[in-house]
């Protein structure tokens, strides 16, 4: 496939997604804003978790900052929704910033461990919050938009994949793909290990903080448990690393297939649908744990051997 | 009047002491096969609260099915979850030893899942408690109430802390053990394949978790999904104690159920996420290898 | 002119099934797995066998043609944002009629606001909360009492004590329902004039209550008042035992009218006051089941443990829209709405009618449990009988 | 006036614990000469270089870089004045081709402004040519045996554009004939002119490469000068040769 005729897929599959509303019916649009919004937090995932090596379980603290910023800046402020959500992005930069170079320090599962009590912080401070509404949560104005709501989301999510097909080809993304690779080598060649880190970090706290904000005004309530859902984290590196890690496409491909699969399996097998999700799981780590990206690559050449390959290769 | 109320408050200050430190016990258990796992196979198991919760239903069935007290019902329980730790590092986590460090948390996270909803399925989601008929039996010293339950948990706590520790040091398969968490190949130096010490460390990280879930349920509810906030807890403990050593993560328990309560008392029961967790995040950025921990 | 189209498409797609065979379609998401599935199963069942009852009876007669009731649940996995989401597709895929509610009040909050969005009623009995129905939305409806007077009665019963009680402690979780529980007693409290020596707000989930349990008992009150879920209960009676706290009675506004509560709890479960919106009792009529005590053995048989206020708030959800549909005499949404909150009928779980803000006035019965049976003990009308109080210190049972 | 020395490294010591790994090691090293420091093992050579490279902070004394202290400054800001090095164990990065492990040195090393990723790419090709790798540029890193892996590492290190280059023990698990492989590539490097401190624990290979030896010994430097003197030195054989004969 040539470049040019990427680029035109790519246009072309943008277009008949923004056109969507118009022709499909009101609950495929309401999954396509949650499963838009998901691949959202996944492509956040994919440049701390993906691109930089770094296993973060911040990541829904960065949607409940988004979430409760836009919130607190609608409900309490009276202000207007563009204006929440910047506020909402701001906060999840400063708690990047400020939360992520102690943080960043870590390697490996202590960084992933940190980050996860950080979450427990989060939801505990933010239950104790009276501006925050406390453990009671908040309720946002009712807007009747589902199109405006699909559209945003849509359009966050083109800004967060253009912005990790730079990453994918620019001086930072190699920066982050060396200290994902090999962190002491990245440093000794000149690699500003910790600002690129950091910055890393903060990105991925953008998009999320954005992803959070349209949430909580289309969903119209939150409360710490459900802004702060530690399963939302691990849904985004499900996600991702189903898709492909460190790819362009891999994590928007993942959200779309397995928010397909677990929606299905909600409607058709309803109270079997989270056993049937924790093995697809479990099987997806075992038979292909380098995502779909690889699958898609290597499978031509393998067939099935592919999974029994990986297997092997993993196994003790 | 004033020394009265001196009194009263010095007392309720060593009860809650008292209660932060029975509490802690509990914790230690709950937290030591955490560690196990995590310090010699690298494996953060996220399913960890899935099988204490497991350990609780096996000393629940084990009660109102044949009557057995939890506390001789221990080892059973402990054996049950051996079986299946081995079980599981065998069929499943054996296969993906040596991938990258997301997928044994993801991998981990899938078995937490599908052994939550297998209990909702089998054991529905009723609340259930093991209440023998001491269950809320108590004594008094020096003015402060000491629960049976908790005292004889802490106990217990204790005595399979030091047997661990006993057993790391002084067993070949101890010491086999403990030589893989520094380099995988060494356990042949003790005669023993990795592979078998793999799945023998995940099993006994299971059977510590089975017995913290008997003893769970003999103070606390139980239902499929106390799981999830048991694993949290377990990781600030083997965290603020140390992987290295199992007396470690006693100091860790305790220290954390100290904490907890002072913090309740004083700042308010809605406070104890921030203070616990915090903690966590604190020594992890200034005392990487836990409160007792050598410094680097 | 969109809900022309609507209609339309409904028309089309459903291939006229559903309107030849004169079905109406209730849809809910209830929490059949997750953490609150315990309390879920109440609402999937009381939906379950109200609809199932109703069209034994025939069905509902609306202008002149009869309609069977049709239920589709979805299982919400205890996931407010999944139960949201399942709301907007019972209604524009699934093409429900009309919405009956999850359990509790943080979910009844998000999920309400898809019934205002698409202006489609929703008639829930799982949440209490004041929140829920001061927004202003018109399309939500609730029969479970107020919270913020859940211990009205409970307070009005220790004012009839003897010895009478001088202080208490409440102790409350943080969540949506039980603030507002909080809130309201605070202020009964107040103006029956008596102490309050502990207002404590805990983390929900809250599985140790020691230190609580330990600062309670220092200061030593008459009454415990404790608005919390019922894993909480049953692990404050548990360690209210194991530390010998001995108040002269506490009390809770979930758990004690279970049956699950006392299995758990055994012997332990004596003494302990709890309420109930819904009295077991012959004396509540019902157009379908007869009367509640019919109900109530009719549910234990069919489904094999028994029903509490949770299910008997389910079953009243459904014969409200029942009612209500009949009296509208059409399917239009809005004009089944008006219907609703114009209702006012006799049935198992009490006398069924909407205030201005869409919740119902239901006073609560207290209850106490008394060798292992739930006893009725005081209602608004007065004393039923004398409850077993004080509560005999734990060492003395 | 002459020049500063491009390296000085002034009574330079680093403790770890109670263990002294370099105790008050002094030397200078000079625009385009190549110094090669040699010692038995635990003799306290990586530390040195790690020192230098800035992966570790000394104890005490301090390190000029063309007369400027660089004890305080962070390894990357050491990598961008131009001090490049490999490690002992090899450090590549595993997952990416090998072209762009290459392209990574030429994207930051001493490059100040941003350049397109075409033209890392381009530069990275000429030096995996001088390095005889170019059969290779669109492998994994970690599909490298032995001796491409060492030549890689150099690849990465001299695509940096490094005014020093630190090598530490290149040749640690090679064979004869890849040995001399891997000294001829080192050759090509020193010849385009830049300055090196080659660390080594094969003998022969320090000999026919440094210009001047340096010879640590239980973390103290104990001879310099030139090979032939050096290795003649009764300390030295004592040191480090005596003992492995013995």
């Amino acid at each position: 496939m040539t470049l040019r005729f990427k680029f035109i897929l790519g246009v072309a599959a943008a277009l008949m997604l923004a056109t969507l509303p118009w022709f499909a019916s009101p609950t495929l649009i309401q999954f396509g804003i949650s499963t838009l919004l998901l691949a959202t937090l996944a492509q956040g995932w994919n440049i701390i978790g993906g691109f930089t090596g770094y296993a973060s379980f911040g990541n829904s603290e960065f949607f409940g900052l988004g979430s409760y910023g836009t919130a607190i800046a609608m409900v309490q402020w009276q202000l207007p929704f563009g204006v929440g959500l910047i506020f909402g992005v701001l906060l999840s930069v400063i708690f990047a910033l400020v939360v992520g170079i102690p943080v960043l320090r870590l390697r490996g599962h202590y960084f992933a461990i940190a980050t996860l009590a950080l979450s427990q912080v989060m939801t505990a401070i933010v239950s104790n919050l009276e501006v925050a509404g406390r453990n009671t949560g908040l309720v946002l104005p009712l807007l009747n938009g589902d199109t405006l709501f699909y559209e945003l989301s849509l359009a966050v999510l083109l800004l967060a994949t253009l912005t990790v097909l730079w990453i994918s080809n620019s001086r930072f993304g190699f920066g982050l793909i060396a200290i994902r690779e090999n962190e002491d080598a990245a440093a000794s060649m000149g690699v500003n290990t910790t600002l690129y880190k950091v910055l890393a970090f903060a990105l991925a706290g953008v998009f999320s903080a954005l992803a959070g904000g349209i949430h909580a005004y289309w969903i119209t309530f939150i409360d710490p448990v459900s802004a702060f859902d530690l399963s939302l984290n691990v849904k985004m590196i499900i996600m991702t690393v189903f898709g492909g890690p460190g790819s362009v496409l891999g994590p928007v491909i993942g959200a779309f297939v397995l928010s397909g699969i677990s929606e299905t399996l909600s409607t058709e097998i309803s109270s079997l649908a989270n056993l049937f999700f924790g093995v697809v799981i479990v099987a997806a780590v075992v038979f292909m744990p380098r995502g779909l990206a690889d699958l898609m690559r290597r499978f031509r050449k393998t067939g099935w051997r592919y999974f029994s390959e990986n297997v092997k290769q993993h196994r003790l | 009047m004033e020394q009265a109320l001196v009194v009263s408050t010095m007392q309720l200050l060593s009860q809650i002491l008292v209660n932060g430190v029975l509490l802690g016990g509990l914790y230690a258990l709950m937290a030591l096969g955490l560690a196990l796992v995590w310090g010699v196979l690298n494996i953060v198991n996220l399913a960890h609260g899935a099988l204490i919760m497991l350990g609780a239903y096996v000393g629940y069935y084990l009660f109102t099915l044949l009557n057995i007290d939890p506390f001789l019902a221990l080892p059973l329980s402990m054996a049950v979850l051996f079986c299946v730790g081995y079980l599981l590092q065998r069929g499943i986590l054996n296969l993906i030893a040596r991938a990258a460090m997301f997928n044994t948390l993801l991998i981990t996270f899938g078995i937490d899942v599908v052994l939550t909803q297998l209990a909702q399925i089998f054991f529905s989601a009723d609340f259930r408690t093991i209440n023998p008929s001491y269950a809320g039996s108590n004594f008094m010293v020096f003015g402060v109430t000491l629960p049976l339950v908790r005292v004889l948990a802490f106990v217990v706590a204790l005595a399979l802390t030091i047997a661990l520790w006993l057993f790391l040091l002084h067993t070949r398969l101890g010491r086999a053990i403990r030589a893989t968490a520094q380099n995988l190949g060494a356990a042949r130096l003790y005669g023993v394949e990795p592979k078998a010490i793999y799945a023998l460390t995940f099993g006994l990280g299971a059977a510590l978790a089975g017995g913290a879930g008997d003893l769970y349920g003999v103070v606390s509810q139980i239902n499929p999904y106390i799981g999830a906030t048991l694993t949290a807890k377990s990781f600030a403990i083997a965290i603020i104690g140390g992987l290295e050593s199992p007396l470690g993560v006693v100091v860790g328990g305790i220290f954390l159920g100290v904490v907890e309560s002072l913090t309740a008392l004083y700042i308010g029961p809605t406070f104890v996420d921030i203070a616990s967790f915090g903690i966590l995040v604190l020594v992890l950025i200034f005392r990487p290898n836990g409160l007792l921990g050598a410094t680097t | 002119m969109k809900r022309a189209l609507l209609c339309m498409v409904v028309l089309l797609v459903t291939s006229g099934a559903a309107f030849s065979q004169e079905i109406i379609t209730l849809g809910a998401s209830v929490q059949e797995t997750g953490a609150l599935a315990n309390t879920g199963r109440y609402y999937r069942d009381g939906y379950n066998f109200a609809v199932e009852k109703i069209n034994e009876g025939g069905g509902i007669r609306v202008a002149g043609k009869t309609y069977k009731l049709a239920l589709k649940i979805l299982d919400n996995q205890s996931d407010s944002n999944l139960s949201v989401r399942q709301y907007v597709q019972l209604l524009t895929q699934d093409k429900v009629n009309f919405l009956l509610g999850p359990f509790a009040s943080d979910f009844a909050l998000a999920d309400s606001s898809v019934a205002e969005k698409y202006q489609v009623p929703m008639i829930q009995g799982g949440g209490a909360s004041d929140q829920i129905f001061n927004r202003g939305y018109k399309f939500i409806f609730g029969t479970l009492p107020v919270a913020s007077k859940y211990f009205e009665s409970t307070i009005a019963m220790i004012g009839k004590l003897k010895p009478a009680p001088k202080s208490i402690a409440l102790l409350y979780a943080d969540d949506a329902f039980d603030v507002s529980v909080a809130n309201g007693t605070r202020e009964l409290i107040q103006k029956a004039g008596l102490k309050l020596t502990e207002d404590q707000r805990y983390s929900s989930n809250t599985s140790d209550f020691s230190t609580l349990i330990s600062q309670v008992k220092s200061s030593n009150p008459d009454v415990i008042l404790v608005s919390g879920h019922e894993t909480e209960a049953l692990n404050f009676v548990r360690q209210a035992k194991s530390l010998d706290l001995n108040p002269k009675m506490y009390a809770f506004t979930v758990g004690v009218p279970t049956a699950d509560f006392r299995k758990a709890l055994g012997k332990d479960s004596n003494y302990a006051f709890g309420m109930t919106p819904w009295v077991v009792s012959p004396a509540n009529k019902d157009q379908y089941f007869g009367n509640a005590a019919d109900f109530a053995r009719a549910y234990t048989a069919r489904f094999g443990y028994d029903p509490d206020y949770h299910t008997a708030s389910a079953v009243a959800d459904v014969e409200a829209f029942a009612k209500a549909i009949e009296a509208a005499g059409t399917l239009d949404p809005v004009k089944v709405r008006d219907a609703i909150s114009q209702v006012s009928f006799p049935s198992l779980y009490g006398t069924i009618a909407f205030n201005a803000t869409g919740q119902i006035s239901l006073p609560q019965t207290v209850i106490q449990v008394q060798n292992d049976q739930v006893k009725a003990v005081y209602s608004q009308s007065g004393m039923l009988s004398y409850p077993q109080y004080p509560m005999p210190p734990w060492s003395k049972r | 006036m002459t020049p500063p020395p491009l390296l000085e490294i002034r009574g330079l010591s680093k403790r770890f614990g109670g263990l002294v790994a370099v105790d008050d090691v002094n030397f200078s090293l000079a625009s385009g000469e190549t110094l090669g420091l040699i010692g038995p093992n635990g003799a306290g050579k990586t530390t040195l270089i790690n020192l230098i490279s800035g992966s570790i902070t000394p104890t005490t004394g301090d390190i000029l870089f063309e007369g400027r202290s660089i004890k305080d400054l962070t390894a990357f800001k050491r990598a961008r004045l131009g001090i490049g090095r490999t490690f002992q164990i090899m450090k590549p990065f595993p997952g990416l081709s090998v072209l762009d492990n290459v392209a990574i040195g030429a994207l930051f090393g001493t490059s100040e402004t941003a350049k397109a990723l075409r033209t890392a790419r381009d530069e990275a090709d000429q030096w995996l040519e001088l390095m005889d790798l170019s059969r290779y540029a669109d492998r994994r890193a970690d599909e490298l045996g032995g001796p491409d892996r060492k030549r890689l590492e150099l690849a990465k290190a001299m695509a940096m554009k490094p005014k020093l280059l630190l090598l530490d023990e290149v040749m640690a698990g090679l064979n004869h004939v890849e040995i001399n492989e891997v000294i001829e590539a080192i050759k090509k490097v020193r010849n385009t002119g830049i300055s090196v401190l080659v660390i080594e624990h094969v003998i022969k290979v320090i000999q026919r490469l440094s210009d001047r030896l340096l010879v640590l010994h239980h973390g103290q430097q104990i001879v310099e000068g030139k090979p032939g003197v050096v290795l003649a030195d009764p300390r030295v054989i004592e040191a480090y040769l005596g003992r492995r004969r013995a």
